[in-house]
């Protein structure tokens, strides 16, 4: 099957068609400059010593032996380090630091691999050398491991606080104001009672205490009057998000400034983050990232241990590269959070969901309190629709590595949580896989989540119910269906799964120039993390100029080049977001254009049009080229070049524009078009696996995924994002986890061929992607973004086809691997352990 | 070289894990050399021994029988499992160690059941059943051995008195076994806790790693105590003046003129059973 | 610009040619003499009968003369002292497939191959793969004609996995050619993009001979 | 000491050109010297620097090491051969097929391009655990981390375990037991032929181990005899990743059927005990029978007796009950419509 985009989509000169990156050359000829690929004058070397518990206290540092080598220039520990900075709202609202935060070295390690110092020296092998020198005197604090545990009574703590994250709930803002900014979030004890533990049976999950919860509808009446209601427990893995790149950064300074070499998927929202790190101004920060080798969430905006460098390259005087080796990455670069959901749905005897009644257990790691238990419940609500929910969430610190955001975060979750119950309510009212998913997909202005100010809020549209009649006949659903399921020791099965997820913010900025030799030179901030999205974007730029893509030169990666202000990279906001950008950007280098050329060929602004490279007055008359407008701006000065900064920008990007004034006409403009509702993008996969019933072996033999992404942009790199995260999601079903010795609590799967991201023979024999093509409604190209939603499709496609194939009730938890499989199968009843965490 | 080896735990701690095992050698050829210098001294250094004369009224050695009983037949039998049970314990233990590999483990276990199991029963037998404070040490042991030593190094004091029922050796002896055995028995029956066995479930977490550390060193200093000690026991056993002692354990009594020349029967009142 | 002079910088991305032009110049100054200075591991001294510290090397068809460490792998010296950053280090620990490179026309880890044992034999890089002209591999053609890869930074081990394996089977089945470069690992995930850009230029390939 | 990883610590390095140097160099440094194959398994232990040799001597310019020779209708593997390269021979494919199959499991292309035989059936255990660098019995400890109540062992031995759980992880291995190759051992004294399945040396003889190799001995060469050529094979493995993955088992058979009936027959598992384990008692419970459906069932029901699971690895039970069966009897393939 090819992949393909619906008919629904409008045509476009640029937009919807391939069209060949600028990034790509240097990146096929290996001259794409990573972090760890630049090379500075007198460049020394840093490692971090990691500790070995998973919970201690550093009583002292014997480091002497260690500086008196030869070689050796310093030591960083977290003394040398800024403490937790506060964060500031474009409001100028105090965002207070949490406390308890990662601050990148630490003397009260929380887990072990947690960075305790940094050595730097001329080359690594005498940091090594060094290392091994360094004596580290070690109290051992109790620790814990398994969320569940720490919910025993009379169990270990994760932090010296508590463990448990509670947000004190903030005072209701007064009339007039904004809301005030969330409080920052606290550490407790909380332990749920014997008895809470023993109501559980059979690998249930217990139900104690929650520490937050939502609803809206009478989910009461609606389990209540439900034809069926299951009661399931699923788990879903803590898979780390192992980019390929390890968070290598190299800094030095300059005049005051820090030069940051450093991976990150946002480049204009890395230099705030890492200006609060260091307590600097931004303007002292200069983020370069032309490069980055993935983040899937990970390095939204860098992470904290880049500063490392920064900071050791200022106390030893030289340019400091730290680079992170794959088991570093493994401590330090983050995890999605796992999730131990108990559910509890009604379903009318036609598969309509009555109710929901949500009960999740999210484990956060020791760091920060992670969104993913209330986000699950949100994007289950938004995707299945229930008349009435419940949602109660905990989130658990342990001493494992820091969690963030992954592709999908919480949303994913969700689906994992509530596909296996959709599925098995399918199979138990004999109703079409499809045809259950369709009932309850939403449809248009769909509410999600609970009400807030009296109204639940609502996305922007939802063309799901198309996706799925789409991939019903491209899948040949019913064919399928309709085949044998058992032949020889073979077991076929096929599977259906919905997901959906946030697609898209507003707000920011857009900057170019076209100069007086015609070409148009856009400034991007938009992170390059291989989603094509830094050039994708700008495609608007040029579709709206009506000039070909070839006088369209990109700037990005750097932010000494003037950049704008820019959404960040991550929860897939950026090819809404700054398609807007570039959209009233462009609108704004085009009533320059008319005014422009109004003034030099009379007439009023409105009677020009702009394409073909001319501003030409409509129905003939004069015209220029925007070579010569270009040519009027500078002279006109003004607005038209930039010497008057228009004051909605965002001082960042103002501060960019100021430097390119003069160079031709300025095109700069803050998206601040209207939108009714939240935008939210969604996905329907369809799979087919095929299970060796003596070994439990299983082949995905067929996966295709249908978008509803909106206005497709660029094919191939939309092609990429969904069949990309498709196989992220696919890799949470077949392999992807993380191991824990719970005596010792320390990590026994660090590496690729342990925690098992899927490698291409993982891959589906067959895949193909087909999107929906109806655009947004709410935004002027229309389109969405598509990061997330397919992860949860993919993952749930597959386990929903191994149902299919065999049965329920021989899995409770991802991913599903042969052991799995072929232990249920020989006892006839799930075999592996349900709640344990890390097995 | 220490006499401990140490290793990192998991939580890169240093922790002890068990003895050096050079201390084989160490106990082996310290074992050898006690051997060599006590044969040459006694052979050609030694004094005759003497004993202070007797209480004991001499018409009443003729009422000593010919055969005076010295081991119940379950001393004897413990003695001998005992040892058939040490011997395999310390082949078990020491010769995979020391270049000749074979599967050792399960014998080793077992081996070390059947010494608790035969020391335990010692322990009843010898508290109910038997003369418990026979094998002690008492006062006047203490005050001969302070002779025997003074007149072995030439200075002038009286002369030893005879022995009770034990030697005063072979008190000593039994302390060191005892403190020995304890010690290897009562880690050994720990450490079966950490290797698969069908009386219980693996579980080396019972203790920290610091305590089976400590635990494996005792149990190690112990064992290579043990090779010496066995050394000399076979030693002495085979000594042409202990022989005696040794057929007693066999057959269960000690002949008339043995056990007048060497023990006091005022300190052990000599029976045929 | 603030920062010219610190660093060999690449060009600012504006054109594709410019952009080339800028990053061979970056490639070609880089000189891994100083990341390597005198430390206490760099003294050590050598055995009679050991292997030579001074190594000749011959990378992308140019013979190159290297003083390297004998635990030094041929990742390290490609990357630090000859300044090929084409080949990546993803893991270090031949897991991953970015360090690909060709040594004999056979695709190996370089993180995982003493550059000691490298002696003597051709080692070709991605920076080896184009013409000395600038005409792109065939290979290289396919993920441009495709617009293989997310990130990229699997790609240049993908090629080189490709390269390698299209020299013993230059007429790949899409299972094949899966099978020929699974032991390279994209955490994009973007598998099947990349498969349809190198059976693309597999394909391009064949055109070419 | 503070841990630190990924940076190889010195050592010195020799690269002798001959059997004779290395083999002198190897007993000149005893204990101290590392010898360096393939180096896919050295280099971890290396880089994670609980390994610290202080002479390696790399293998690689040994001519003599490498290269397939046909003898007398067997095949002598040179112990330096790729994966890659007995993969691609034309005789191991036409005639011993079991060993193609078996070394194309192993790892991926890179590492079968560069990893060799020798190296394939030496290489260390791979509990992660003992790999981690935890100081357990196999690392010269008092302590198995991997049996325990709290331990993850589902990739661990449910046969004869003693104290160590760890399995063997090599691919080639089980076909070379079935095919009943020899290796080919020197040291200065000189050199020594030991059977394939006796290669391997299980925890309760040594627990540090792997092989019978001692300081000082060299693999040189693999010889398979011309007894098994162009019989019927069976390899399969079965792994979590289809590629870059260690065995949860894989099985190797080779069996000359003669009027339906098994004639003769070797079989052989890895991935279930500390040694790949020759199925002797399997062996001559179907030798003689039809090789049928219900003779598979029945060796593979024999093939697991005094299996003992741990908590986690009860599946490899069935696993190498089903494996086992269909090394005898073969799948029975799917015919979808």
């Amino acid at each position: 099957m090819p992949a393909k985009i619906s008919p629904n989509q409008p045509a476009y000169r640029l937009l919807g068609k391939n069209y060949e990156t600028p990034d790509l050359v240097a990146k096929v000829t290996g001259k794409a400059k990573y972090a760890e690929d630049y090379r500075a004058e007198g460049m020394l070397f840093a490692r971090l010593l990691l500790s070995p518990m998973p919970h201690a206290r550093v009583r002292s540092i014997d480091a002497s032996a260690a500086l008196a080598m030869p070689g050796v220039k310093a030591i960083l520990t977290v003394d040398d380090l800024p403490a937790p900075a506060d964060a500031m709202t474009d409001l100028g609202q105090v965002i207070p630091a949490n406390k308890l935060a990662e601050r990148g070295l630490t003397n009260e390690p929380v887990y072990q691999g947690d960075p305790i110092l940094a050595v730097c020296a001329v080359d690594e092998y005498t940091c090594a050398e060094a290392i091994e020198k360094i004596r580290i005197d070690y109290e051992r604090l109790p620790h814990v491991v398994d969320p569940l545990v720490t919910l025993r009574p009379g169990s270990p703590n994760a932090r010296v606080e508590g463990n448990v994250w509670l947000r004190p709930v903030a005072a209701p803002p007064k009339p007039g104001q904004p809301p005030p900014p969330p409080s920052a979030p606290q550490v407790q004890e909380l332990k749920w009672t014997d008895a809470d533990f023993a109501a559980s049976k059979d690998g249930q999950l217990p139900m104690g205490k929650a520490t937050d919860k939502w609803e809206y509808g009478d989910w009461e009446a609606g389990l209540k009057n439900a034809d069926l209601v299951l009661d399931e427990t699923f788990v879903s893995p803590n898979t780390s998000h192992q980019c390929l790149e390890t968070r290598t950064a190299m800094a030095y300074w300059q005049n005051g400034k820090v030069y940051l070499h450093c991976s990150t998927q946002s480049t204009s929202q890395t230099v705030p983050a890492v200006a609060r790190w260091l307590h600097m101004d931004a303007s002292d920060v200069i983020v370069i990232s032309e490069y980055t080798g993935g983040g899937f969430g990970s390095k939204i905006t860098s992470s904290i241990q880049c500063i490392i460098p920064a900071v050791l390259s200022k106390k030893v005087g030289a340019p400091v590269m730290m680079r992170i080796s794959r088991e570093e990455e493994h401590f330090i670069g983050k995890a999605r959070p796992s999730i131990h959901g108990r559910m509890k749905v009604g379903f009318t005897k036609d598969g309509r969901i009555t109710a929901v009644d949500m009960f999740v257990l999210c484990e956060s790691g020791p760091y920060d309190p992670q969104g993913d238990a209330n986000q699950a419940g949100r994007q289950l609500s938004l995707m299945y629709q229930p008349p009435a929910m419940r949602w109660q969430g905990i989130s658990v610190l342990t001493n494992t590595p820091p969690r963030v955001s992954q592709s999908q975060p919480g949303g994913f979750q969700g689906i994992v949580l509530m596909e296996p119950i959709l599925s098995k309510a399918a199979r138990k009212l004999g109703i079409d896989h499809v045809a259950i998913h369709r009932i309850n997909a939403p449809e248009g202005k769909a509410s999600l989540g609970p009400a807030a100010g009296g109204k639940r809020p609502y996305v922007t549209s939802a063309f799901i119910k198309e996706a799925l009649d789409i991939g019903k006949a491209s899948f040949h659903w019913d064919e399928r269906k309709a085949r044998a399921k058992r032949s020889g020791t073979k077991a076929r099965g096929i599977g259906v799964a919905t997901s959906c997820f946030v697609g898209g913010s507003v707000g920011f900025d857009g900057l170019f120039v076209i100069k007086p030799d015609g070409k148009v030179y856009v400034q991007s901030g938009i992170g390059n993390l291989g989603t094509e999205s830094v050039s994708d974007c700008h495609r608007v730029t040029a579709e709206v100029l009506g000039i070909p893509w070839e006088k369209v030169e990109v700037t990005w990666g750097h932010t000494g080049r003037n950049l704008p202000w820019t959404c960040p990279s991550g929860g897939s906001q950026t090819i809404h977001a700054m398609t807007r950008a570039a959209f009233v950007a462009a609108h704004d280098a085009k009533d320059k254009l008319q005014q422009i050329a109004a003034k030099d060929l009379g007439g009023r602004a409105e009677d020009y049009e702009v394409g073909g490279e001319r501003v030409y007055r409509k129905g003939g008359g004069g015209s220029m080229s925007l070579a010569q407008a270009a040519k009027r701006a500078i002279e006109l000065g003004g607005i038209y070049d930039g010497h008057e900064i228009p004051k909605g920008v965002n001082k960042f990007t103002a501060a960019s524009a100021q430097n390119l004034t003069g160079q031709g006409l300025l095109a700069i403009a803050r998206d601040t078009m209207p939108r009714d509702g939240l935008t939210h993008s969604y996905v329907a996969g369809f799979a087919e696996v095929e299970v060796d019933l003596e070994t439990g072996r299983y082949d995905i033999l067929d996966y295709l995924a249908v978008a509803d992404v909106g206005t497709v942009i660029h094919p191939r790199a939309l092609g990429g994002q969904i069949l990309g995260r498709s196989m992220l999601g696919i890799g949470h079903a077949v392999g992807q986890k993380w191991v824990y010795d719970q005596h010792y609590g320390l990590p026994l799967a660090k590496r690729f061929h342990h925690n098992k991201p899927p490698t291409i023979m993982e891959a589906p024999t067959k895949m193909a992607w087909e999107a929906v093509g109806l655009p947004d409604p709410e935004t002027p190209i229309g389109a969405r973004g598509i990061g997330e939603p397919p992860v949860g499709a993919g993952c749930m496609a597959i386990l929903n086809a191994l149902s299919d194939a065999l049965g329920d009730d021989v899995f409770r938890r991802a991913p599903v691997l042969a052991d799995t499989i072929l232990a249920s199968l020989e006892a006839g009843r799930p075999m592996e352990e349900g709640l344990t965490a890390h097995i | 070289m220490g006499l401990v080896e140490f290793a990192t735990s998991p939580w890169g701690q240093t922790v002890p894990i068990h003895i050096a095992f050079y201390l084989i050698w160490v106990a082996a050829i310290g074992g050898l050399a006690f051997l060599i210098v006590h044969a040459i001294y006694v052979q050609f250094f030694a004094k005759k021994e003497e004993f202070a004369p007797s209480a004991y009224p001499a018409q009443a050695a003729a009422n000593v029988p010919a055969k005076v009983h010295r081991h119940t037949l379950a001393s004897r039998l413990f003695h001998w499992v005992m040892s058939v049970a040490m011997f395999a314990l310390l082949i078990t233990a020491f010769l995979p160690r020391v270049g000749f590999p074979f599967d050792w483990v399960t014998y080793h276990w077992i081996a070390g059941l059947v010494l608790t199991a035969s020391i335990v029963f010692h322990i009843i037998h010898a508290s109910f059943w038997l003369d418990f404070w026979a094998i002690w040490p008492d006062s006047i042991d203490i005050e001969d051995a302070k002779r025997r030593w003074s007149r072995a190094t030439g200075k002038s004091a009286p002369p030893p008195r005879k022995f009770a029922k034990y030697p005063m050796e072979n008190k000593v002896y039994h302390l060191a076994i005892l403190l020995s055995g304890l010690s290897v028995t009562l880690t050994g029956l720990f450490m079966m806790k950490r290797v698969r066995t069908p009386l219980f479930t693996r579980n080396p977490y019972i203790f920290g790693d610091m305590t089976w550390g400590l635990m494996y060193v005792l149990h190690g200093l112990a064992g290579v105590g043990l090779i010496g000690l066995i050394m000399a026991h076979v030693y002495f056993a085979l000594r042409p003046e202990k022989f005696a002692i040794t057929k007693s354990m066999v057959f269960g009594s000690v002949d008339r003129e043995h056990y007048l020349e060497h023990h006091d029967p005022e300190r052990w009142a000599p029976t045929s059973k | 610009m603030a920062d010219t002079n610190k660093i060999d910088d690449t060009a600012t991305s504006l054109s594709r040619r410019t952009l080339i032009k800028g990053v061979i110049a970056a490639g070609a100054v880089s000189s891994g003499a100083y990341l390597f200075r005198t430390s206490v591991v760099r003294a050590q001294q050598s055995a009679a009968g050991s292997a030579e510290r001074l190594v000749t090397l011959t990378v992308n068809g140019q013979q190159r003369r290297v003083d390297v460490m004998k635990q030094e792998t041929l990742a390290t010296t490609l990357r630090y002292k000859l300044g090929l950053t084409g080949t990546k280090l993803g893991c270090d620990r031949s897991e991953c497939g970015a360090c690909t490179v060709l040594v004999d026309d056979v695709p190996h880890y370089s993180c995982s191959m003493l550059t000691h044992t490298a002696r003597g034999k051709n080692i070709v890089t991605i920076e080896g793969l184009a013409s000395a002209e600038g005409k792109l591999h065939p290979i290289q053609q396919g993920v441009i004609d495709e617009q293989g890869f997310q990130c990229a930074f699997c790609m240049s081990g993908f090629i080189m996995a490709t390269a390698g394996f299209l020299k013993v089977n230059p007429n790949p089945t899409r299972a094949e050619l899966a099978h020929g470069i699974s032991g390279n690992l994209c955490r994009c995930q973007d598998y099947d993009k990349i498969l349809t850009a190198m059976m693309r230029g597999a394909e391009n390939a064949r055109k070419v001979s | 000491m503070a841990i630190i990883r990924d940076i190889m610590p010195a050592f010195e390095l020799f690269q002798p050109a001959n059997i004779n140097d290395a083999v002198s160099l190897l007993d000149r440094h005893g204990s101290d010297a590392w010898v360096l194959a393939g180096g896919l398994d050295s280099f971890d232990w290396l880089k994670d620097r609980i390994k610290r040799p202080k002479v390696v001597v790399d293998l690689s310019q040994i001519a003599e090491l490498r290269g397939v020779r046909e003898v007398n209708g067997g095949l002598e593997i040179g112990a330096m051969t790729t994966l890659t390269e007995v993969v691609r021979h034309p005789v191991v494919k036409e005639k011993f097929s079991i060993l193609s199959h078996g070394a194309e499991s192993a790892a991926s292309p890179q590492i079968r391009n560069q990893g060799t035989l020798g190296g394939n059936v030496s290489q260390d255990a791979r509990c992660w655990y003992y790999r981690g660098g935890w100081k357990c019995y196999r690392a010269g400890g008092n302590i198995c981390f991997a049996d325990t109540p709290t331990a993850i062992n589902r990739e661990h031995a449910i046969l004869n375990a003693e104290r160590c759980v760890a399995v063997n992880p090599s691919d080639s291995a089980p076909a070379l037991i079935a095919l009943e190759a020899q290796m080919v051992i020197r040291n200065v004294k000189g050199e020594r032929v030991v059977n394939a399945e006796d290669y391997f040396v299980g925890p309760a003889i040594d627990i540090t181990r792997m092989t019978v190799l001692q300081p000082g001995d060299l693999l040189t060469a693999i010889r398979i005899p011309a007894t098994w050529a162009g019989a019927q094979f069976y390899f399969e493995k079965v792994r979590d990743r289809q590629v870059w993955d260690f065995p949860l088992m894989n099985v190797a058979s080779a069996m000359v059927v003669n009027g339906g009936n098994i004639e003769r027959i070797r079989i052989a598992v890895n991935a279930a005990a500390a040694t790949p384990l020759r199925l002797t008692a399997v062996e001559d419970a179907v030798r003689g029978k039809a090789r049928n459906a219900a003779t598979g069932e029945m060796g593979g029901k024999v093939a697991v007796t005094g299996a003992e699971p741990l908590r986690y690895n009860g599946y490899k039970i069935p696993l190498m009950r089903n494996l086992v069966k269909r090394a005898i009897s073969g799948v029975e393939e799917a015919k979808w419509a």
